[in-house]
């Protein structure tokens, strides 16, 4: 799943970014020392592919439904770690701009989710260790299943964090995890299964071109498997920690979120908690609804910014006829450009 | 199968109208994407029970589209197609959300508000991303990532992927189509031609990479992508992007609609 | 044989950027008849044939084969009758040897695997590349991928044969071996190419389009020799039917 | 002129895979001459091209263009006079619009973009595409195609035009108008084709290969003529020197 504008709060928007921006920068660094001319009309042309093939639909054996690729291991493989990640991120990019896949902030955790984890975790640590020095089809199935499946586990927790950390939904944690990793594991086999098929025939039709692939590939030196390791359990860890934090503090999330999640958050929400007491002031007055507890109305958005005096039965009625007539106004501008649009023309 | 002829549309759509002529298609394309990313940053920066501050964010998408003369319907079905996503995530909040919120004064499900803060987030912000590249185009978003110092292979490598879509694309679909005729099903592709089909598309492909590359060489591509004149930018992209950051500013710090209903509300009285 | 006219009623396609491709067509083709369709680069031919077998859908007007109308329910059998062979051949052959690739139609027919294994060995023997048959088809010259997209179709003994510009990048001896083969089968054939001496050659009937539209529908010789009408399809009169400079008469007239 | 001679001598080159498509081709092509290259499919045309241009290096022998012998060092200062239209437009044209595929050969020579422009225009023109100018590749049909392949090299204003199977897929009046273009085009040119009406008119001269290997170098009209050797290459002769079948005569006997 791409994470979506919609779910994702500047910071951590901003921090995937960061992070995306900065592998990106160093796999640019190795496909350039390496440089092999020929590999970027190569990697553009594999974009391409990957692109298309991700729009064909495999039917899953014996279930009747159909899946469909992701296409990051298989760059991997036939790429490297480098220039696979770097031809996900075009292909991200595209679909960003194209399909509004996502969208533009939740683009460096889209890259990040579906490129990094592939790239420099799965393929190196996994696909690379088992397929060791031989190739053979069991080899390539067994490979790519485990490392497909990995990849896109550690994506979508991924992207359960990332929500979580956003803080722009109410999904508990655990029943988000048990959402998200179970349907990528179907989508993980889907992925295996034919990221293995292709491997293997290429494999197996040009061999030449696997094993240019592979010397193409230099594994990283070993400080950067250690960075890989020490990422995949900080990963590990912060999930374990988190799940605790959530299963036994449901409401406590949000305020670790606020812990973390840096400044900017705090600052826009922070005269909530100044009003808060005159909020439940003025709310008190409606006795028949339950109203929850102060933490869950905490963040709550427009009271916030209640500078202007109102009873809260006006402020229903401004908030209503304010917003209708936002709508109108908006309207009424496009409205307006297109007519001049029309007699521009004309004249 | 339909799945790939619609892509291919929705590119080559997308590219005849980054080719039209108009005061936003005249701008510089980093003024644009500028202009697109802070109003995304600002709009997500909401919280997530903000609905109501969140209309004036709907100026910025319809200036786009009516002074870029981008015709609403093909932006609508986009929409249209993404938002099933955006849907689904969000009605998990009131099925686990079941708390209540105070809001302009009401009370209302805490879960349903989240859900309708999102749907219109997820809407404006997918609507200004699809503007800003029917009114930019391929070659502009690469002509900024150039002039914000993304290295030129790259902005290459992306520009290449680009071009190659719609050629690879309409391969795999003619293999599909192909395939469809001697399989008297339209369903999905069955296991044993995975590898042999897809792998086929691939050797192809990177056979014609060579060529591709071959013909950049003879003539007399050295490593260097140039995109020709590159305008540059002016004061008026420059107050482009100040002014919609200021209204953006201004947007967040003030819920605009709520003043404005004050002002007429008691204006009425 | 009524059951393997081919008819297309009106015809209308548009697609989704809005160039209309065809524009109104209409025929009857007979079983056993061979029909030519030409015109100029983009006048709607490829268009037209992806309607015939269904993987394009009319905007307006339907398609009928055997005295059935083309719908999404009655696609999958009328695709069992019909074999097309695509521009490119590289597109049409996916599987791991020539042999798996013939024997992927009828396997899909359900037939079982000794009627599969004759039919595979009949089409390539009638195509002329036995030899071939546990050869990898993207390790094939582009004659001999041709050949082989040619013998998948044959070996669902389509009633319907669909060919698009299938001598395009042929050698002429190739060309020559095709146009033998095409010549030989006895069921429908429609054919779109440039190469107008093969449709001469081939065809008896010719169909003209020109921005989609038929302009002309008749006997190949008439047609063909009609010099306004093939310079305002944007064609030209097949070489061997130029005037002879030795003797200044056209060939034509000699039947 | 001597600086333009193109030469091959004793040519050899060999797939990875171990095929061997080229063995021991020479020749010596002056400038100006129009030489047409023909063959069946695999007997290793592109292959020579490819060798010609630098984009494949010769296993044995040596390419010379213009007294200067084609190395990795002065690949790009040669290649800067060659322009090569590749057998399929899609592997040629990348850029967005038409114009920037043309435009992209002459950024590259470092002109200014004034000059660039001039050149475009210039080369649009010549092609006749003028009107396609904004239009992106991928949206034009197999003929605009090609010309727009063709405009792309024809504005490095190229000492020598190598083209790969440059009229497959035109339609007839498109192929007339390339035919054109082509013998409008006063420098070197090498053609491979098998369009051998096509040859015949734009070449004087014909190399004939087989299996690697010329098996004839001559003038056009010996080589295409001469029944044996065009059959033992895999090839016809060309339709318009077929006998007429009215006053029983070939053609060729005529001038
Ligand atoms: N996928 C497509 N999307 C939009 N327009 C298309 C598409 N394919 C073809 N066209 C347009 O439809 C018209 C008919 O195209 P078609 O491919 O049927 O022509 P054709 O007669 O087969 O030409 P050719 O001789 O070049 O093969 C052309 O104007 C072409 O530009
Ligand atoms: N990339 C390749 N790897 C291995 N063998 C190849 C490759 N490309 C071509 N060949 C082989 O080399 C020989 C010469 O091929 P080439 O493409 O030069 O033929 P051609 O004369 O251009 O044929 P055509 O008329 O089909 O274009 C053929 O036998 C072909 O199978
Ligand atoms: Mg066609
Ligand atoms: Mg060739």
């Amino acid at each position: 799943m791409h994470m979506a504008d919609a779910l994702i709060s500047p910071v951590v928007g901003g921090a995937m970014w960061a992070a995306t921006a900065g592998v990106a920068a160093y796999s640019i660094k190795k496909v350039q020392e390496g440089l092999d001319q020929k590999k970027i009309p190569l990697m553009g042309v594999m974009g391409a592919f990957i692109f298309a093939a991700q729009m064909i639909n495999f039917s899953i054996p014996g279930t009747g439904s159909s899946g469909h690729l992701g296409g990051g291991l298989m760059l991997a493989i036939l790429l490297g770690p480098y220039a696979g990640f770097l031809t996900m991120a075009s292909i991200l990019i595209i679909q960003a701009l194209f399909f509004a896949d996502g969208g533009l902030l939740a683009l460096g955790s889209n890259i990040f989710n579906l490129g990094f984890f592939t790239c420099f975790l799965a393929y190196p640590l996994i696909y690379k260790n088992i397929i060791g020095k031989e190739f053979n089809s069991k080899r390539i199935l067994i490979a790519s299943l485990v490392a497909a499946v990995a990849g896109l586990q550690l994506g979508a927790f991924g992207v359960v964090l990332e929500t979580l950390f956003s803080g722009k939904t109410e999904l508990p944690f655990g029943t988000f995890v048990l959402l998200m990793q179970p349907i990528h594991l179907a989508i993980g086999i889907v992925e295996g299964l034919v990221t293995a098929a292709v491997i293997s025939f290429v494999w197996k039709s040009r061999p030449e071109v696997m094993e240019k692939a592979s010397l193409n590939q230099p594994l990283g030196s070993l400080s950067l498997k250690k960075v890989m390791i020490g990422l995949a359990a900080a990963a590990v860890l912060t999930g374990a920690v988190l799940s605790w934090f959530a299963s036994s503090h449901p409401d406590g999330l949000e305020w670790a979120m606020f812990k973390t999640s840096g400044q900017e958050e705090l600052e826009a929400t922070d005269p909530a908690h100044e009003k808060l007491a005159a909020l439940q002031e003025k709310t008190a007055f409606l006795p028949d609804y339950g109203f929850k507890t102060p933490e869950s109305a905490e963040p709550a958005g427009e009271p916030t910014q209640e500078k202007w005096p109102a009873v809260s039965a006006g402020t229903t009625v401004s908030g209503l006829v304010g917003g209708v007539m936002t709508l109108l106004l908006a309207a009424f501008m496009g409205f307006v450009i297109n007519m001049k649009n029309k007699t521009g023309k004309k004249t | 199968m339909p799945n790939i002829v619609n892509a291919i549309y929705n590119i080559r759509g997308f590219d005849e109208l980054a080719r039209q002529d108009s005061f936003i298609h005249r701008l510089h394309p980093l003024a644009k994407l500028l202009a697109t990313l802070v109003y995304t940053v600002v709009l997500v920066s909401f919280d997530k029970y903000a609905t109501i501050a969140l209309l004036p964010f709907l100026f910025f998408p319809v200036f786009m589209a009516a002074a870029g003369r981008i015709p609403a319907v093909p932006i609508l079905k986009r929409l249209l197609y993404i938002e099933p996503m955006i849907i689904c995530v969000g009605l998990l909040n009131p099925l686990f959300d079941r708390g209540t919120t105070s809001i302009l004064g009401q009370t209302m499900s805490s879960g349903w508000l989240i859900f309708i803060s999102i749907v219109i987030k997820g809407s404006l912000a997918v609507a200004t991303a699809l503007l800003l590249m029917a009114t930019t185009g391929m070659d502009g978003i690469a002509l900024s990532l150039r002039k914000l110092k993304v290295p030129k292979i790259f902005v290459l490598q992306l520009m290449l992927t680009y071009r190659y879509i719609s050629v690879l694309l309409e391969e795999a679909a003619r293999t599909i189509q192909s395939y469809a005729l001697r399989a008297f099903s339209s369903k999905g592709l069955k296991r044993e031609v995975w590898g042999p089909l897809l792998g086929q598309i691939l050797l192809r492909t990177m056979d014609r990479a060579q060529r591709v590359y071959d013909a950049m060489c003879l003539r007399g591509f050295a490593g260097e992508y140039h995109i020709g004149k590159a305008p540059r930018p002016s004061w008026g992209d420059f107050l482009y992007v100040m002014g919609w950051g200021t209204l953006f500013a201004a947007s967040r710090a003030v819920n605009l609609p709520l003043w404005l209903g004050n002002l007429l509300t008691g204006a009425v009285k | 044989m009524s059951h393997h006219i081919t008819e297309a009623r009106d015809l209308f396609y548009v697609y989704p950027d809005g160039r209309q491709a065809v524009s109104g067509i209409s025929f009857r083709i007979h079983h056993g008849e061979s029909v030519g369709i030409i015109g100029a680069n983009g006048a709607g031919k490829s268009t037209l044939l992806m309607l015939l077998t269904g993987i394009l859908r009319p905007a307006k007007g339907e398609v009928v084969i055997g005295e059935v109308r083309l719908t999404k329910d009655t696609l999958n059998m009328i695709r069992q009758r019909l074999g097309m062979v695509f521009q490119n051949p590289d597109d049409q052959l996916f599987m791991t040897t020539v042999h798996d690739d013939v024997a992927f139609g009828p396997r899909n027919l359900m037939l079982d695997e000794a009627q599969v294994e004759e039919r595979v060995i009949s089409a390539l023997e009638k195509v002329g590349i036995s030899h071939l048959k546990d050869r990898a088809p993207y390790h094939l010259s582009a004659g001999e991928k041709r050949a082989a997209a040619i013998a998948s179709v044959l070996s669902m003994s389509p009633d319907i044969l669909i060919l698009d510009e299938p001598t395009s990048s042929l050698d002429p001896k190739s060309r020559r071996r095709l146009m033998k083969i095409l010549s030989g089968f006895e069921h429908t054939k429609i054919i779109t190419s440039h190469d107008l001496d093969m449709v001469l050659e081939l065809c008896q009937r010719v169909i003209v389009m020109k921005d989609g539209r038929a302009i002309a529908d008749g006997p190949a010789k008439d047609i063909l020799t009609n010099k306004t009408l093939m310079e305002e399809a944007g064609l030209e009169i097949p070489l061997s039917l130029h005037g002879c400079p030795v003797c200044g008469r056209s060939k034509s007239d000699a039947d």
